[in-house]
C-alpha cells in the first residue's frame, strides 16, 4: 500500500459527503430539530479521510464527542446516522445514544463524551485484535486537550507496554472550548508519545493528501508490527466547540450585542475590589485575543475542503460532477429522513 | 426587591467571599470564561484554567485546601466526576477523620447536574444521592437563586468538602451554552422562579442540612430537590384542584439530611412521594422511606425518580424523567388506595 | 462432599470456563502470581499482568468486550475502583443502552472487599449498595465458597457488566497476604463455614438475582450478604434462646435485588434488620425498606451498617462494623418496643 | 546550599534511627501488636534522608504506603507514630489512620494508601505554595509502579504547565508487588518528566550522599525557579513488598514448605486443558526466577545502611557512640510506648 497513490478524488468525495451532512444536520440543529450539544467535524475532515480510508474490516474505531464525519467516513448508513440525531426510534442506537454516544457493532465503531476516554478504548479494541490474532488495529481519535486526561496518558503505556495496534490521532486545534492547550500542556505531544516508548509524527492535517499519504506506511507497518503509532494532526474546527459556540457568536455579533456582552465585563473591570486594574487590563486583553484568535483561525484557507479542492481544480468536471453527485444523495437523504420523521407525526 | 438568575445569585456569593478572603481560588476548565466576570475581577492567580485531568486537579486541590487554601474547583457536569472520583472517595472525604480529626479540607466542588434538554445518559445525570452515600462529604442542590446564593456562602464557609450540584435547567450559563446555543426554535421545560427570582439583599449562610418548607400542606408531603421542587409545585397547583393539599419540602441539603422536619411532616400528612431526579435504586428516595421506618413514622410511600440510564431522544428523556404529570397521578393513586 | 475454600471454588469455576471459552481472559495487577495456577495453566497471554493504572486498564476491558473477549477484570480492593470508576459509570453500564441494546459488555470485574483485619480506611470499604445505585450493572456478594462458585460461573455466563466482590475474612489469598502473613500471633473473626465448606460436585447457574434462604424462621427476618450473613447465623443461635426464631436471607445479588423474596418473607414475620458493611446512609439498606414500603407491606424496620470512614484501631473498628452482638441487641430491642 | 558538605554522620543517624524504628515495628507486627498491612521503608533509607534533610518549615510532603521513615525522617513525634501504627487512641491521627493513612497537619505531611495518589497531592501543596508567594517545595515519593499511574502522569503535566515547585521522587526498586516495572512501562521515567517539560535525572539511590548532594542543587534551584523536578532513584526493599511478602517467604522456606507451595504449582503445570506445556514451563520458568531476583536484590551489598556505615569506619568510635544513642533512644521508646499501652488495660 506503501507506493500507491491517493485517489484525491475520492477523499475528496469523502470530505464533501461529510461537510454536506454536517451542514444539514447543523441547519437541523438551528431548526430546532435536533436538541442539546452538537460537535461538529467541519474543518477536521482531512484527518477523519485520511486515515479513515486505510481501514479495513475488523479495525475499530474509539471516538470522542466529534463522531459525525468519521462514521460516515467509515460507512455507516447516513440515514440511520441522522435518524439517531433526531432522537428517532429507527435511528442507528434507536434514539437512545444520540450524538455523542453513537454505537456501531458491525463496525466496531464506539463513542464517548468522556474527554480522553478514548483512548482505552482503542487499547481495548486492539488488545482483542492481537488476541485474536488478527492483522487489525484500532483508531483512538481525540483532541489535544484529551492528550492530558489522565487515563490518555497511560493508554499510551497500555499500548507500549503491550505493544498493540492502537494509532493514536490527536486532532490538535489549539484549543479544548475556549482554552489554549499551550497554557495547559506541558511538554510536547509527540514528545510524550516517544517517552512511553511510541513513535509519533507531527502532521499537517488539514491536507487530506498528505494525511493519506503518511497514514498509508504508518498503517501498513502498524498491521506488520502490529505495535503502535502517534499522530498529531493540526487542524481547525469552523464551529467552534459546537453549533452555537459563545465565543463563535461574539466575533459574528452585531455591535449591539456586542456592547450586551461587554456590559458585564466592563463592570468586574471596575468593581472596586479584586486585582489591579492593571491585572484586569491583561485578562480582559487575554479574552479578547482569544476571541479574534478563534475567529482567526478559521479563515478559508485553513479549511481542508477548499485546500483539497484547489488541488483538483485542473479536473474540474470530475470534481463538479463529485460535488453534485454528492450534492443529490444528500438531498435524497433529507428527503427520505423528513418522510419517516413525518410518518410518525 | 432584589431579583437575579441563578447564575448571578452564585457569582455574586463567590464575589463577595473572594474579596474578603485572600485564600479562595476557583479551578476548573476554561473558567477564564465560564467564570469571566470572577477571571477579570480576580486574575489568573486565582481563577485557574486547567488541562482536562479531573483526577489530577481535584486530587490538587484536596491537598491545596489542607495548605489553607479554599478551592472551589468546578468539574464542569457532574457526568464527568467519575473520572475524579477516588480524590472525593478515599481523599476529600477522609482526610478529616484519617488525621483524627486535626486536618479540615475545605473545599466546594462545583458541578452542573440534571438533564431535560437533550444531550444524553452519560452528560444529563444527577448523581446527589450517589454521592451522599461517601460519608464525609456534604451534598447540597438548591433549587432557585436565593437558596444558590445562601447555600453557596454556607458552602464556602464549611470547612469540610461540599459538593453544589446546579441544575442546568436553572442555569443560563449552561443551558445558553449547551442547548440554546443562540438559536430560538428549542425550548425545555425551565422554571422560572427556579431560573430568576428575588434574593435577599444581604446573602445568608444557611443552616447546613436544614430543608425548606415551599408550601404547607396537610395531605400529603412531596420531598425533592432542584428542579424536582418546581415539579412538585405545579403537581401542588392541579391537586389543589382535586381538594388534595400538598405539603412540599425542598431538601436542599442531600447529605447532611434534614431528617427531623421530614419526620415532622410526614407525621402530619402520612404520606409521602420523594420525587427524585437521581436514579431510584440505592439513592435517595430509599434513604428517606428508611429513616421515616426508624423513626416509627406510620405513613404511605411512593417514589419518582430516574429508573435506568437517561435516554438521548426528548420523547424517550421525557417519559423518564420525574414531571408534574407523574406526580399528580402517583398522589392520585395514592389517595385511591 | 467435596469441602473447598472461597479462593478455590472462585478459582475452580474460572479454570472450568477458560478451558471451555477462549475468549475469557484474566486482566489485572499482579495476576501472574495471585491467579498462579490460571497464569500457568494459559499463559501470559490469558492471564495478563497490568500497569497500576486502573481507569485505563478497566476502560480497555470494556471494549475488549464489546470485541467479543470476556474479560475477567481484577480491581484488587473495592476501595480503589474509585480510580476507575468512570470506566464503570459512564461506560461499561451505558453501552448496551447507548447502542440501543445492539452491542453488549460481557465483563466482570473482581474485587476484594470488606474489613475487620485492622486496614483502616481506604483499604476496607464494601461500598456494594454504591456500586448498584448504577443502572445497567450487577452487582453480586456471596458469602461461602459453594455460592462463590455459582455466582462467578453466572457472572461469566451473562452478557452484561457484574461486579464479583469477595469479602476478605473469606478469602484465604487475600487475608494471608494482607493481614496473617506467615505470623500466628494475630486472629480475626473469620466465619469458617464461608471460609471452607462444602461445594456441589458440578458448578451451577445460579438464578441472576435470586437470593438464599439461609435460615427459615417465624419472628424477624435478617437480611445481609457476605461475612453478614454469618454475623446473623450467630446471633440467630443466641436469639433462638431467647425464644425468638429468625429467617436469614442472604441477598447473594444486590443488584438485581430479589425484592419478591424480601417482600415474602417480611409479610410472613412482619420484622426486618438489615445487617450492611457497606456505608449506612443512601445504600442497600435504605433500598430494602423502599422496596417494602412501595409494596404495601407492614413491617417493623432496623438496620445495622457502617456510619462513617472505617477506623484503622480494631478497637474502634470492631466498635463500627456490624456484630453478631449488635445484632442481638437491635433484635432484642425490637421486640421490647 | 550547593557548595555545602553533607554531614554524613548525621545522616547515617537519620538512617540508622529509622532503620531500628522500622525494625521495632517489625517486631511489634510480628508479634501481633500490629494489624492489617505493613509496608516498610527497609532499604530505600538513603533517598529519604537524602531528599527530606533538605527541607525546611513549610515544605510538603505527599507519601505513598510507605511513610513511616519518611515522616520518622521529617522530625514527627516517634511515640506518636508508633501509637498511632499500634492503634492507640494517643497516636499521631488518634488510631483512626493506620499505617497507610497517616497525616501530620503541622509538618505539612499527608499520606495516601491509593497508588499514584501522591503525585496531584504534591501538585497541590505546591500550588498553595506558590499562590502564598513561600519558598517551600513539595515532594511527592512514589513508586517506579505508581508512575504509570494515570493520575499521576498527569500530575507531571500539571506540575509543568503551571509551573509548580514539586520535587517528583520516583523510588525504583524495579517491581510493584510482584510485578517487574520493566514488563509494564513503556519507554524511560526521565524521559517522560522531560516529555512534560520537566527536567528530571536517575540517582543511586542506595548511596546517601550522592542522593544528598543532587538533591542540594536540585533542591536549591528548585526554590529559586519555585519549578518541578523529577528524581529516579534506584533502591530495593529489604522486607519485599510487605511484612509477610508471600514471595520472600517462598524464598526463605524450608524444603517442606516448598514442596507445600510448588504442590498446587505442579498440578496446574499438569492440568489438562490450557496452554501448552511449553508454555507452561515458561510461566514456571518466570515465577520462579522473580523468586530468585526478589531474594537477590536484597544482598547485603544492596543495603543504602552497609554502604553508608562503611564509608564511616574510618571514624569507628563516632560510629559506635551514634549507633549506640540511637538503640537507646529506641529502647527508651519503646519502653515508654508499652507502658502507654499497658497503662490502658
Ligand atoms: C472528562 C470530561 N471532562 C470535561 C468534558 C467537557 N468537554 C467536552 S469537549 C471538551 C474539550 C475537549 O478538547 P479537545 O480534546 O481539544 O477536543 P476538541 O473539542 O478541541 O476537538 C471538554 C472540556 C468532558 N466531556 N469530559
Ligand atoms: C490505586 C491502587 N491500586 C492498587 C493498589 C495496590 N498496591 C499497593 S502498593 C502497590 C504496588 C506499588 O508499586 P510501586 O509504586 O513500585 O511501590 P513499591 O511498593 O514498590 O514501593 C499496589 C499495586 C493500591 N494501593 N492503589
Ligand atoms: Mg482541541
Ligand atoms: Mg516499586
Amino acid at each position: 500500500m506503501n507506493n500507491e497513490e491517493p485517489d484525491i478524488f475520492a477523499l475528496y468525495e469523502l470530505m464533501f459527503y461529510s461537510r454536506r451532512f454536517e451542514e444539514m444536520v447543523q441547519e437541523l440543529w438551528d431548526k430546532g430539530k435536533i436538541f442539546g450539544e452538537m460537535h461538529m467535524s467541519l474543518g477536521e475532515e482531512a484527518i477523519n479521510a485520511g486515515v479513515i480510508s486505510h481501514l479495513v474490516e475488523g479495525d475499530a474505531i474509539a471516538l470522542d464527542h466529534r463522531g459525525t464525519s468519521p462514521l460516515i467516513m467509515r460507512g455507516i448508513n447516513p440515514k440511520k446516522l441522522l435518524l439517531e440525531l433526531l432522537g428517532h426510534p429507527n435511528g442507528l442506537c434507536r434514539g437512545n445514544g444520540g450524538h455523542m454516544h453513537l454505537f456501531s457493532k458491525e463496525h466496531l465503531v464506539a463513542s464517548s463524551g468522556i474527554v480522553g476516554a478514548s483512548g482505552p478504548a482503542a487499547v481495548g479494541f486492539a488488545l482483542a485484535s492481537k488476541y485474536k490474532k488478527k492483522q487489525n488495529i484500532a483508531i483512538a481519535f481525540f483532541g489535544e486537550g484529551a492528550a492530558n486526561q489522565s487515563m490518555m496518558l497511560s493508554s499510551l503505556n497500555l499500548a507500549s507496554a503491550w505493544n498493540l495496534p492502537v494509532l493514536f490521532v490527536c486532532k490538535d486545534n489549539d484549543v479544548s472550548i475556549t482554552t489554549p492547550s499551550k497554557e495547559v500542556t506541558g511538554g510536547n505531544l509527540t514528545e510524550r508519545a516517544k517517552s512511553f516508548g511510541i513513535n509519533g509524527i507531527e502532521l499537517n492535517g488539514l491536507d487530506v493528501e498528505f494525511v493519506w499519504q503518511k497514514c498509508a506506511s504508518i498503517i501498513d507497518n502498524m498491521r506488520k508490527t502490529m505495535s503502535p503509532f502517534f499522530i498529531v494532526a493540526k487542524c481547525i474546527h469552523k464551529e467552534g466547540h459546537l453549533l452555537g459556540d459563545s465565543i463563535l457568536r461574539a466575533q459574528r455579533s452585531t455591535i449591539k450585542e456586542s456592547i450586551e456582552r461587554t456590559g458585564p465585563l466592563l463592570k468586574s473591570l471596575t468593581r472596586l475590589k479584586g486585582a489591579s486594574i492593571l491585572k484586569r487590563g491583561a485578562s480582559i486583553a487575554k479574552i479578547m485575543s482569544l476571541i479574534t484568535k478563534i475567529g482567526d483561525q478559521l479563515k478559508k484557507r485553513n479549511d481542508p475542503l477548499v485546500l483539497a479542492k484547489n488541488k483538483l481544480k485542473k479536473n474540474n468536471e470530475k470534481l463538479e460532477l463529485i460535488e453534485s453527485k454528492v450534492n443529490n444523495q444528500i438531498e435524497t437523504l433529507i428527503f427520505d429522513v423528513m418522510k419517516t420523521i413525518e410518518g410518525d407525526e | 426587591m432584589k431579583k437575579m438568575s441563578f447564575d448571578q445569585a452564585i457569582e455574586s456569593v463567590i464575589q463577595q467571599e473572594m474579596i474578603n478572603d485572600k485564600n479562595i481560588i476557583v479551578m476548573g476548565e476554561d473558567v477564564h470564561t465560564i467564570r469571566l466576570n470572577l477571571f477579570i475581577q480576580f486574575g489568573k492567580e486565582r481563577v485557574i484554567s486547567t488541562p482536562i485531568c479531573e483526577d489530577a486537579f481535584l486530587g490538587a486541590a484536596v491537598t491545596a485546601a489542607m495548605a489553607g487554601l479554599r478551592p472551589i474547583v468546578e468539574i464542569m457536569l457532574v457526568d464527568f466526576i467519575g473520572v475524579a472520583m477516588d480524590a472525593i472517595l478515599n481523599h476529600a472525604a477522609k482526610v478529616n477523620f484519617f488525621s483524627g480529626n486535626k486536618w479540615d479540607v475545605p473545599l466546594v466542588i462545583r458541578s452542573a447536574c440534571g438533564g431535560g434538554y437533550g444531550d444524553g445518559g452519560q452528560h444529563e445525570q444527577s448523581l446527589w444521592g450517589w454521592l451522599a452515600h461517601i460519608p464525609g462529604i456534604s451534598v447540597v442542590v438548591p433549587s432557585n437563586p436565593s437558596d444558590a446564593g445562601n447555600l453557596m456562602l454556607s458552602a464556602i464557609q464549611m470547612n469540610s468538602p461540599v459538593i453544589f450540584l446546579e441544575h442546568k435547567l436553572l442555569s443560563d450559563l449552561w443551558l445558553d451554552s449547551m442547548a440554546y446555543g443562540g438559536r430560538t426554535t428549542v425550548n425545555f421545560d425551565v422554571p422560572s422562579a427556579g431560573k430568576y427570582s428575588e434574593v435577599p439583599t444581604k446573602w445568608e449562610d444557611l443552616l447546613v442540612g436544614q430543608l425548606n418548607v415551599v408550601k404547607e400542606g396537610i395531605d400529603i408531603t412531596l420531598v425533592s430537590v432542584g428542579v424536582g421542587v418546581h415539579r412538585c409545585l405545579e403537581a401542588a397547583e392541579i391537586l389543589k384542584d382535586k381538594n388534595i393539599s400538598c405539603e412540599i419540602l425542598d431538601l436542599r441539603w442531600i447529605s447532611p439530611l434534614d431528617s427531623s422536619n421530614i419526620i415532622r411532616s410526614v407525621k402530619k400528612t402520612g404520606k409521602i412521594i420523594v420525587v427524585d431526579e437521581d436514579y431510584k435504586q440505592f439513592g435517595l428516595s430509599g434513604e428517606i422511606s428508611a429513616i421515616l421506618l426508624e423513626n416509627h413514622v406510620n405513613f404511605k410511600y411512593g417514589r419518582i425518580c430516574t429508573e435506568g440510564t437517561i435516554p438521548f431522544s426528548r420523547k424517550l428523556e421525557d417519559q423518564v424523567l420525574p414531571s408534574a404529570k407523574k406526580i399528580v397521578e402517583k398522589v392520585v393513586l395514592m389517595f385511591e388506595e
